[in-house]
């Protein structure tokens, strides 16, 4: 079906997914001569599930960088809104609402759970420096308002009980849920998931799935994902985005994507799973 | 068994985000202050408060404000001797240009002029990270002593190029000057350590000391999820340079009531301060008390036992002293890396569980 | 010519000629932070004790001669020999040998992946312990370090400039000296780590601690060797700074004239070290020559930092370092 | 120090301190850290001459004499534990051997109605005895010793329209002479440079270099620690006439030319004692303390100039005990006395012949409105070759024409900041 980037639709699962809230236009980016992206082109719809997937190497960390303003593109603009995207600091992109989880999994490791979730609602609270070195008025009121929203996540999530643990004690498995709900609690528009379920077995696998709709469903929050295991893509996304070699080679419905011929000889062909 | 959580359910986030949220460390903070307010100003002499109490109270708020910095938020700084310098000279000025202002705000206003200085001395830490950075901040240290010695307006003119403290008075009771008693000094000293001691908790413990912590655990990190690495970095300079600037301030004015900033200053002050924080535990305001307690007082027991006691030469005892700081610092760090918190906080765990470990 | 610059010029040399030694002593550094990732604050102490042994031997003090009289009621103080100075030199190495065997076996093997804090917080109780142990051993006189190196003004410089320029240059023959010996010394430290079997498998050591252990190097054997080859490294730093002043405390603090360098060329790279160091040696004593004067003199403590500082500023990697790509 | 540690540890264990009569001396020694070598023979000499009065003389007027020792390592901090540690044993006077600790000590020690005695270090203006009660700072002072160089200058040649250089440490130490060396450069028409060396001091090359351009007729050090000997090698390798390089005491011991060797040769510095060990007294240390095995050191530092500078505060610290002695007809006197005694000294040469130390030092006599006496300097010369200095000038006076009106206007705005009212 061919959409306008204002209209909405409702999925076969009963979701509403709306017009186009980020698009990538014509991004190119280059690591001294390496080309890690090549004038890569593809939107994100409100609401929707997008994955994106490729072999190694192929720049999808750097595309979600580059959404993250980690990464300056030497080409190519985002529209954020229908607006072209001014140059932006990392932690700016935070504040507009676009929250995200790493690869490698990047929580505080000297923080406790909580502490490291409260994180994700720093750019919520603005008492000032005095107030919160005194403690008093709107700086305890704040933390206690805010505690209360990361108290709902961490139920939400399932991890009461690590509440006060050191991250640095946790297994993988729950680092990245905590990893999960840092990113939650910041109520994002857009969140990105760095291959949220890399290095799990399907027991955790199958967890993270459920809480990804959860989120997307519950909260509404518009999902970009990466993401290696292919059943896992097809079965959780609305639309794909395919990358090779910083190339894009295919975008569409998981169903496109499999029946897509240039995919299955670059990606299927060579199929990891 | 006497040292337990179980039971003591909190209802409220308020309480559960206090600052001592067990009750029986709720109790101990309360019995510490009781004693250190209370008790120890009326059996105090010239002896207790100039050999181990002043220092050991100033030295704590010097190793707060560093551990702010290198211990929440993770920059390593090599500066303190001179911004605790900055802070002595703006007290100075203060104080002689101000003469009817009382001493207690020209304390704080130097730590607020440190705070200035050591701010602008952190823009480098938005580029330079890790011991790159520490070697940087050697920068501040040797141009601010030098700059102090150099130019005359900060000490007044004076022919000795030293700064000496008038007399000044709290209530109408001498803190600064020749006529202070052991008392008044102290609890001067201990009321700015107990004011800096709870602002620290209470940045720490909030958003605040949760960003310091991000950049410290991983900045790009933190960057990406929304602390803004330059207002995070700059505001524990700054915060850092308050504290250090109050203690640089103390120390000359009370501690030590004449001070020439090379001799006092130095370098060497930078590296003792750092030990503490290290001894004692990064990020951690128990630590920072710690570490200034074995610093301050381990050289001056160890000469205690080997001159007093013992009758040894003097210099030998001095020798041995640095053999065995040495070995001690060594040890420590083989035994617990994480330093005396840890140590404190690994015995508190197994005092919970006592007697029943498993 | 105009005067000022021909000064300039004399200034510039006797810059470079500090900077070998800055640079002698910033390799000290740089070797151990390779290999272990420890910053040694010790180094400088490392200096002032090796040169302290190397009196010692060559005027056959009684080691602790200090407390052993105070214990036992005796009075020795020395054996009443003198040894040569090449073969004080030779078991003044071995002493060093030894000392970083200790250091390997009894610290920093039980400290094996600790942070770097943790292992500079180490280096510093080791700095302690040294110095006290020093003193102990060889009392804190002042001692006069002779071995036989030629010191004063080089006729032939300050004859043949003075031909051209009617200003003779002063460049002191130690200088020249100092700077041959650390030329071959970083030349035989490169030639060592490139073509030598154990310089390869210090290399690898540096590059990845755990490839490196699972190709069968043995790192205990690697990190005695570094830190002897500094310890080496501190004597030749050590005898330099003991002949012009006297073998006495302040020689530990030569360390800090490294520090800048150690920033400007990066603590991992050699040729960082040796760049930096004439950079550094070069450019605190041009700014002394010509801003000192203006600004009250005695620039050069805080100006060597300074100048790292800016540098570091614009580029963060330092000399020789690549541009950092950050990677999440 | 030749008795067994154990022994010495039991012994101390035993003797819990009775109560007994003694004069005690406190002496803030530095025998470790960076300026060692300076401290330990100074602290020798200190302990050597008391330990001597005790054993020759049974005390001071019969009170057993007590030297308190105290490492402070040079450390500011350590000598407040220091002077806090041994006031409470009765310290009569207290030589702090640190200008910094000294500044600490002033406004300390006079509350505590305890003396100080800073001999050629410590705060210049202190001489002013009507502000500062109880700090002396006889026989001389750093502004006596910048005056007593130019004057000797001016008796070895006509000294106007010449060059003179002053090569200091860069810190309040050094700083002293400058103004005193700018005054009188006025009046007598010599150009003077300043050229700072930073602490350490142990790159000069800079400075020499610069010395070397500009030709200085006469260089004047004030240098401490590891400054002096590399000064003084560095002036050999650009050969300047050692002869007209002039340090200040605290430049002029056997430590500061002996790394250089025979090129330190003719190398000067200033004096207020004498220097060597041919005096009388030396032969009473020899047989009463270093045979006995009493010395406090290793007995080889007997005769240097740091030891006999030691064994000279020695030396006036006992004869103002005396004097108080005579003044209050007390043996065993207090702090308080001790003052007294040490504003009354008059130390004449008959007096030092009769101790044994006959020329040793300046004669002079101390007032109320004085602490720091008439300022006699005398010059010392180094010989390489026998490896001693010798004196080379009488003591002769400073020009307190210009220093008196300095110190006045130091002492008065010390006066003023700290509101302390002129007595005497």
């Amino acid at each position: 079906m061919m959409l306008d980037s204002t209209d909405s639709y409702v999925t076969e699962d009963g979701r509403t997914i709306g017009g186009v809230v980020m698009e990538m236009k014509n991004i190119t980016l280059r690591f001294g001569g390496v080309v890690a992206i090549k004038d890569i082109s593809f939107d994100i719809r409100e609401g929707e599930i997008r994955a994106i997937i490729g072999p190694n190497g192929a720049g999808k960390s750097s595309m979600l960088n580059v959404i993250s303003g980690f990464y300056v593109p030497q080409d190519g603009e985002v529209l954020f809104h229908g607006k072209p995207r001014p140059h932006m600091k990392p932690y700016e992109v935070a504040q507009q609402g676009i929250a995200r989880t790493f690869q490698n999994i990047a929580l505080f490791e000297g923080m406790t759970v909580l502490d490291n979730v409260m994180t994700g609602r720093l750019n919520k609270m603005n008492s000032g420096l005095l107030a919160q070195a005194i403690w008093r008025g709107k700086a305890e009121q704040e933390e206690i308002e805010n505690r209360e929203k990361a108290e709902k996540i961490i139920d939400f999530l399932e991890i009461q009980h690590i509440r006060k643990t050191p991250v640095a004690r946790l297994p993988y498995g729950l680092k990245k849920r905590v990893e999960l709900a840092r990113a939650l609690v910041s109520e994002p528009s857009i969140l990105l998931l760095d291959e949220p379920m890399a290095g799990m077995n399907v027991e955790e696998k199958e967890d993270m799935s459920r809480f990804i709709l959860d989120v997307n469903d519950e909260f509404g929050t518009t999902i970009a994902l990466i993401e290696h295991d292919m059943g896992v893509v097809m079965d959780l996304s609305d639309r794909v985005v395919v990358m090779d070699y910083g190339k894009k080679i295919g975008d569409g419905t998981p169903s496109d994507i499999r029946n897509n011929q240039a995919v299955i000889d670059a990606y299927l062909g060579v199929a990891h799973d | 068994m006497f040292y337990r959580e179980a039971g003591d359910f909190k209802t409220s986030y308020t309480d559960d985000n206090q600052t001592f949220p067990i009750k029986f460390d709720r109790y101990r903070y309360y019995v510490v202050l009781a004693v250190a307010f209370g008790i120890i100003p009326f059996l105090i002499n010239d002896y207790w408060a100039n050999a181990f109490l002043l220092p050991f109270l100033i030295y704590s708020i010097a190793a707060i404000g560093l551990n702010i910095l290198t211990g929440y938020c993770g920059q390593v700084s090599l500066g303190t001797g001179g911004f605790m310098a900055v802070g002595a000279y703006a007290c100075y000025k203060l104080m002689t240009a101000f003469p009817d202002v009382n001493i207690f705000f020209h304390v704080i206003a130097a730590g607020g002029v440190t705070a200035i200085v050591c701010t602008a001395f952190g823009l480098p830490s938005l580029r330079i990270k890790g011991f790159y950075l520490a070697v940087a901040t050697l920068a501040a240290q040797f141009f601010l002593v030098w700059l102090f010695n150099k130019v005359s307006w900060f000490y007044n003119y004076s022919a000795s190029g030293q700064i000496n403290a008038p007399e000044r008075t709290v209530f109408g009771v001498p803190v600064t000057g020749a006529n202070t008693e052991a008392w008044a000094t102290y609890l001067f000293c201990l009321v700015f350590l107990a004011i800096s001691a709870i602002i620290a908790r209470n940045l720490t413990r909030g958003m605040q000391g949760r960003k310091w912590m991000a950049i410290r655990d991983m900045d790009i990190a933190a960057e990406i999820i929304g602390v803004n690495p330059m207002r995070a970095k700059l505001s524990a300079f700054a915060v850092s340079g308050f504290f250090i600037g109050i203690s640089g301030a103390l120390f000359f004015a009370v501690y030590l009531g004449a001070v020439e900033v090379g001799e006092v200053f130095g370098i060497q002050k930078s590296f003792l301060v750092l030990f503490m924080i290290i001894i004692g535990g990064l990020g951690s305001i128990f630590g920072s008390f710690a570490g200034a307690a074995f610093l301050v007082l381990l050289p001056v027991a160890l000469k205690l036992v080997g001159v007093d006691l013992l009758g040894w030469p003097t210099d030998i005892v001095a020798h041995i002293q640095l053999i065995i700081v040495g070995a001690l610092i060594i040890i420590f760090l083989i035994a617990e890396p994480h330093g005396i918190a840890q140590l404190w906080r690994v015995a508190k765990e197994k005092l919970r569980l006592w007697p029943f470990p498993h | 010519m105009p005067e000022q610059l021909v000064f300039a010029m004399e200034v510039f040399l006797n810059g470079l000629m500090a900077g070998v030694l800055y640079a002698l002593v910033a390799l000290g550094f740089v070797l151990i932070f390779k290999a272990s990732g420890i910053f040694n604050y010790a180094q400088g102490v490392m200096a002032l004790f090796s040169a302290m042994t190397l009196v010692g031997i060559m005027k056959g003090q009684v080691p602790f001669a200090h407390v052993i009289n105070a214990i036992f009621g005796t009075d020795v103080h020395y054996f009443g020999w003198t040894v040569p100075a090449l073969l004080a030199i030779i078991l003044t190495v071995a002493v060093m040998v030894l000392f970083a065997w200790a250091v390997q076996k009894y610290i920093f093997r039980h400290l094996v992946g600790q942070e770097p804090i943790i292992l500079f917080m180490a280096t510093i109780g080791l700095a302690y312990f040294l110095e006290g142990v020093g003193d102990l051993m060889w009392n804190s006189e002042i001692k006069k370090l002779d071995v036989g190196l030629p010191q004063g003004i080089n006729e032939a410089i300050d004859n043949y400039t003075f031909n051209i320029f009617d200003y003779g240059f002063f460049i002191d023959n130690l200088d020249i000296v100092a700077t041959l010996i650390a030329a071959l010394l970083v030349g035989g430290l490169v030639i060592f780590s490139q073509y030598s079997k154990e310089g390869r498998a210090m290399r690898a050591v540096a590059d990845d601690h755990q490839a490196a252990l699972s190709v069968g190097v043995s790192l205990n054997f690697i990190w005695i060797m570094v830190w002897s080859v500094a310890g080496f490294v501190a004597l030749v730093a050590g005898i330099m700074w003991g002949t012009k002043s006297g073998v006495q405390f302040s020689l530990s603090l030569i360390a800090l004239k490294a520090l800048p360098v150690l920033m400007l060329g990066g603590f991992t790279s050699i040729p960082g070290a040796i760049v930096g160091g004439l950079i550094i040696g070069v450019g605190e004593k041009l700014f002394e020559f010509a801003i000192g004067p203006m600004v009250g003199g005695a620039t050069e403590n805080w100006f060597a930092y300074v100048l790292a500082l800016i540098f570091l500023v614009f580029r963060p990697q330092g000399l020789f370092g690549e541009k950092i790509i950050e990677r999440v | 120090m030749k008795m067994k540690l154990p022994a010495m540890a039991l012994s101390a264990l035993m003797i819990a301190s009775p109560v007994m009569a003694d004069l005690v001396f406190p002496s803030l020694s530095y025998r470790t850290g960076p300026y060692a070598a300076g401290g330990i023979p100074f602290a020798d000499g200190y302990a050597d001459y008391f330990t001597m009065l005790n054993a020759r003389d049974g005390g001071i007027g019969g009170v057993e004499a007590r030297v308190l020792e105290c490492e402070t390592g040079y450390n500011t901090e350590k000598g407040v534990e220091c002077y806090e540690s041994t006031k409470g044993e009765g310290a009569l006077v207290y030589q702090p051997l640190s200008t910094g600790i000294t500044y600490q000590l002033i406004p300390k020690a006079t509350a505590d109605g305890i003396a100080i005695h800073s001999m050629g270090y410590g705060r210049t203006s202190a001489a002013n005895g009507k502000v500062f009660s109880n700090v002396f700072n006889y026989p001389a002072n750093y502004w006596n010793g910048a005056s007593g160089a130019v004057n000797y200058l001016m008796s070895q040649g006509d000294i106007s329209g010449k060059k003179v250089a002053l090569v200091y440490h860069n810190s309040a130490y050094g700083k002293e002479p400058i103004r005193t060396l700018e005054e009188l450069s006025a009046k007598h028409g010599y150009d003077l440079t300043l050229i700072p060396v930073d602490h350490p001091g142990q790159e000069q090359k800079s400075q020499w270099l610069q010395i070397r351009r500009e030709k200085p007729d006469y260089v004047i050090m004030y240098g401490w620690g590891v400054m002096n000997q590399v000064a003084v090698q560095e002036a050999a390798n650009i050969r300047f006439n050692m002869e007209n390089f002039i340090g200040i005491w605290w430049s002029g011991s056997e430590n500061d030319v002996l790394p250089a060797g025979d090129k330190a040769n003719g190398y000067k510095a200033l004096t207020f004692h004498g220097v060597g060990s041919d005096f009388p007294v030396f032969a009473d240390i020899q047989k009463h303390v270093v045979d006995t095995g009493s010395a406090a050191g290793a007995g080889d530092q007997i005769g240097t100039v740091l030891y006999n500078r030691g064994l000279y505060a020695a030396m006036l610290a006992a004869e103002a005990v005396k004097t108080a002695q005579e003044i209050h007809g007390v043996a065993d006197i207090n702090p308080a006395q001790m003052r007294d005694g040490m504003e009354a000294l008059e130390i004449t040469e008959e007096k030092m012949a009769g101790l044994g130390l006959p020329g040793f030092g300046p004669s002079f006599k101390v007032s109320c409105e004085n602490h720091g006496g008439p300022g006699l300097v005398g010059m010392t010369q180094w010989d390489a070759a026998a490896k001693t200095w010798s004196l080379v000038s009488d003591f002769s006076e400073s020009d307190m024409d210009v220093i008196q009106p300095l110190i006045d206007a130091d002492s008065m705005a010390y006066a003023a900041e700290n509101k302390i009212e002129a007595g005497c």
